[in-house]
């Protein structure tokens, strides 16, 4: 069983690194934010895979701050707003 | 979190027990149940009260603990829906879509009540609130505008408000 | 039991591997920012829900299995505000560049 | 099959460090530098470093973007004009960053064989302090000294922001956190999330003592907290000459101090501790450390004073 967890934890590692491809397309912030997003919450399963898989209740907690702070990028992104505008003035 | 709503002052002692015995209850799922770890647990668990009943003073209304479970319980279901219809979407050839953004207008008055309907919105299947337009109206982007979406949402915020006390009187 | 409680499981799992794929593609493959948001939080909030499911068998103590609980509890809360944060952002215009 | 998973992690972490450089856009490059933290917390949960995997996901999914697009927005005014600095310029920090890069290049890839470890000392003498986390022992019991000197740091890295503030706001508020536009779901999160999050970083804190966690863990997401109270405008950045405040600031390394200086007339000199103690003493000033470090970090997003003192 700890077999398949721990592949299954690869397979989820190359999935949501797949979307690391929206983090260089872009076009918006937005957009490549949202491949940290997404490699936030694979990151937390990947955690809990290998936390079984491993019985390492320790890596619980890994995926535990992940989850706790999965909103926190975004939440960031509304920071670098005041300038956004001007931004696109100047390119 | 208590039955009598009337007066705030009483209902708040109830509540904020249950919260301090559910902030009590996480630690005891975060650290195991060793009563020794109660030394810091009890204090962490106080602290986190606190924080919570100054974020988020003890609400002066009626909330419907069944109603409110029954709308929680949906949940999983709800995203299994989800997930499924954004898999098709996105794993079929064609790749079926209509995206556009619908106005839903809403009875739940501003505030965190709202807020927390928008949040249970964006794990719903196909919608995604998107912002207010200037009449207070949700915006909702949807995958396929052509489904009975205010319909549904209206579903949703009756089985909401019934969780809120509200759904019963209007 | 164990044996079924194992197959339970590796259903699951797999299927949470599925919505992951499927998130992946929907966020490469749909059109603009707002659709794609949908494909990040539902898909993958989906994923990682089928694979705490799958995992609950498979837990040392109730206390693990109560916290992989919390975990998903707390992505979706994460997923839910996250998702609309963004779509907030982009719709600002902060999106376009 | 795990050559393969190393694989593709060097593939993922490269991109995400390569397009931090890249990336034409700061903000574009913060995100990236976001991705790259995500990733190298999992790739510390695969070294089986269990304890600096959460220091990652801590600092690089909480404070780090925090900070850094903090600090975008605050550029963006200062260098309106785009000007790129000159070409010689450009070829001159890139060759600096090459020689640094290979330097330590260098030093990885060329340890002595076998690697040296203290790994064996510290495992042999375990008992003697109390604790079960090796990590929270070096470095609260035989590396003490290089983990106050930390904490000091971060106390002078503060008084640096300070110090940026002009004559005429010092001691005043810092300039407010609040999101450009107020946004319900914002609000939502700050409300909800924070109490969770006290009590995940307390027990971070205090489940450091013997399984992997720890002070810093917990003070990012108790700061992260507090940052996410303010941005939603619950509450504003308070006065930098707070008294309160203040001594929150110092409480951890001050402690830390005393108890070491304490360690001359009850054990055997600076930073040791009486037989017996070790452990409720090394609590006592993780929980007064894991304080000052939640409250420095949140003052450092915060930034310098904007404002005049209230009167």
């Amino acid at each position: 069983m700890a077999e398949f967890l721990f592949a299954a934890a690869a397979i989820v590692l190359v999935l949501t690194g797949l979307g690391l491809a929206r983090m260089l397309w872009g076009p918006s912030p937005a957009d490549r934010m949202m491949a940290a997003q997404l490699l936030g919450t694979g990151g937390g399963a990947i955690a809990v895979l290998v936390a079984i898989a491993g019985d390492m209740t320790a890596v619980l907690d890994i995926a535990l701050t992940l989850a706790l702070l999965a909103a926190f990028a975004a939440v960031a992104l509304t920071l670098g707003e005041p300038g956004s505008k001007r931004r696109g003035g100047e390119e | 979190m208590a039955a009598s709503g009337r007066s705030t002052t009483r209902a708040a002692v109830p509540g904020t027990v249950v919260r301090f015995l559910l902030f009590l209850l996480l630690w005891g799922i975060l650290i195991g149940p060793a009563p020794a770890n109660l030394v810091a647990g009890l204090p962490a668990a106080a602290l986190a009260c606190w924080v919570s009943l100054w974020l988020l003073p003890p609400f002066g209304q009626t909330l419907s603990l069944s109603a409110l479970l029954a709308v929680l319980v949906r949940l999983p279901g709800q995203s299994l829906i989800a997930g499924l219809d954004v898999a098709r979407r996105a794993l079929s050839p064609a790749m079926p879509l209509r995206p556009g953004i619908v106005a839903y207008r809403t009875d739940i008055p501003p505030g965190l009540e709202r807020d927390a309907f928008r949040a249970l919105m964006s794990l719903q299947p196909g919608t995604l609130p998107v912002g207010e337009d200037a009449d207070g109206a949700l915006l909702i982007h949807c995958l396929d505008v052509d489904q009975p979406v205010t319909h549904q949402l209206a579903l949703e915020e009756a089985r909401f408000r019934r969780g809120t006390g509200k759904g019963s009187h209007g | 039991m164990s044996l079924l409680l194992d197959l339970f499981t590796i259903v699951a799992v797999s299927g949470g591997l599925f919505f992951f794929l499927a998130g992946t593609v929907g966020l490469l493959r749909f059109p603009d920012t707002l659709t794609r948001l949908h494909a990040l939080t539902k898909a993958d909030n989906l994923g990682l829900g089928l694979i705490v499911l799958g995992l609950l068998p498979q837990c040392p103590d109730i206390v693990s299995a109560l916290k992989l609980v919390a975990i998903w509890a707390l992505v979706q809360l994460g997923g839910a505000t996250a998702s609309q944060l963004i779509a907030e952002f982009a719709r600002r215009g902060g999106g376009e560049r | 099959m795990s050559l393969a998973v190393d694989l593709v992690m060097v593939l993922l972490i490269l991109t995400a460090a390569v397009w931090t450089i890249l990336a034409r856009d700061r903000r574009d490059a913060v995100i990236a530098f976001i991705v790259l933290g995500l990733l190298l917390s999992l790739v510390w949960m695969r070294l089986l470093a269990v304890d600096v995997a959460l220091t990652e996901a801590a600092v690089g999914g909480g404070a780090t973007g925090l900070v850094l697009l903090r600090a975008c927005a605050r550029l963006l005014p200062v260098e309106a004009d785009g000007a790129l600095p000159g070409l010689r310029l450009q070829v001159a920090v890139g060759v600096l960053c090459a020689v640094v890069g290979a330097c330590l290049a260098a030093v990885i890839l060329s340890p002595p064989e076998p690697a040296p470890s203290l790994a064996p000392a510290v495992a042999a003498h375990m008992e003697d302090v109390g604790l079960k986390n090796p990590v929270t022992v070096v470095l609260l019991a035989y590396r003490a000294l290089d983990t106050l000197l930390e904490k000091v740091v971060l106390v002078l890295g503060l008084i640096g922001v300070w110090a940026l503030a002009p004559d005429l706001f010092w001691g005043g508020r810092p300039a407010s956190l609040r999101a450009a536009v107020p946004s319900g779901t914002l609000t939502f999160l700050a409300r909800v999330l924070p109490p969770i999050g006290v009590l995940i970083g307390i027990y971070l804190v205090w489940n450091g003592a013997d399984h992997p966690g720890g002070t810093f863990q917990g003070g990012t997401v108790l700061a992260a907290m507090w940052l996410l109270v303010m941005m939603a405008d619950l509450g504003d950045p308070p006065e930098t000459r707070a008294l309160r405040l203040r001594r929150l600031v110092a409480v951890g390394p001050a402690l830390f101090i005393a108890v070491g200086l304490a360690g001359f007339g009850m054990a055997d000199g600076f930073l040791s501790y009486p037989p017996g103690y070790a452990k409720p003493i090394i609590v006592a000033v993780e929980v007064a450390l894991a304080l000052s470090i939640a409250v420095i970090l949140g003052l450092m997003v915060a930034g310098p004073a904007a404002k005049e003192p209230d009167q």
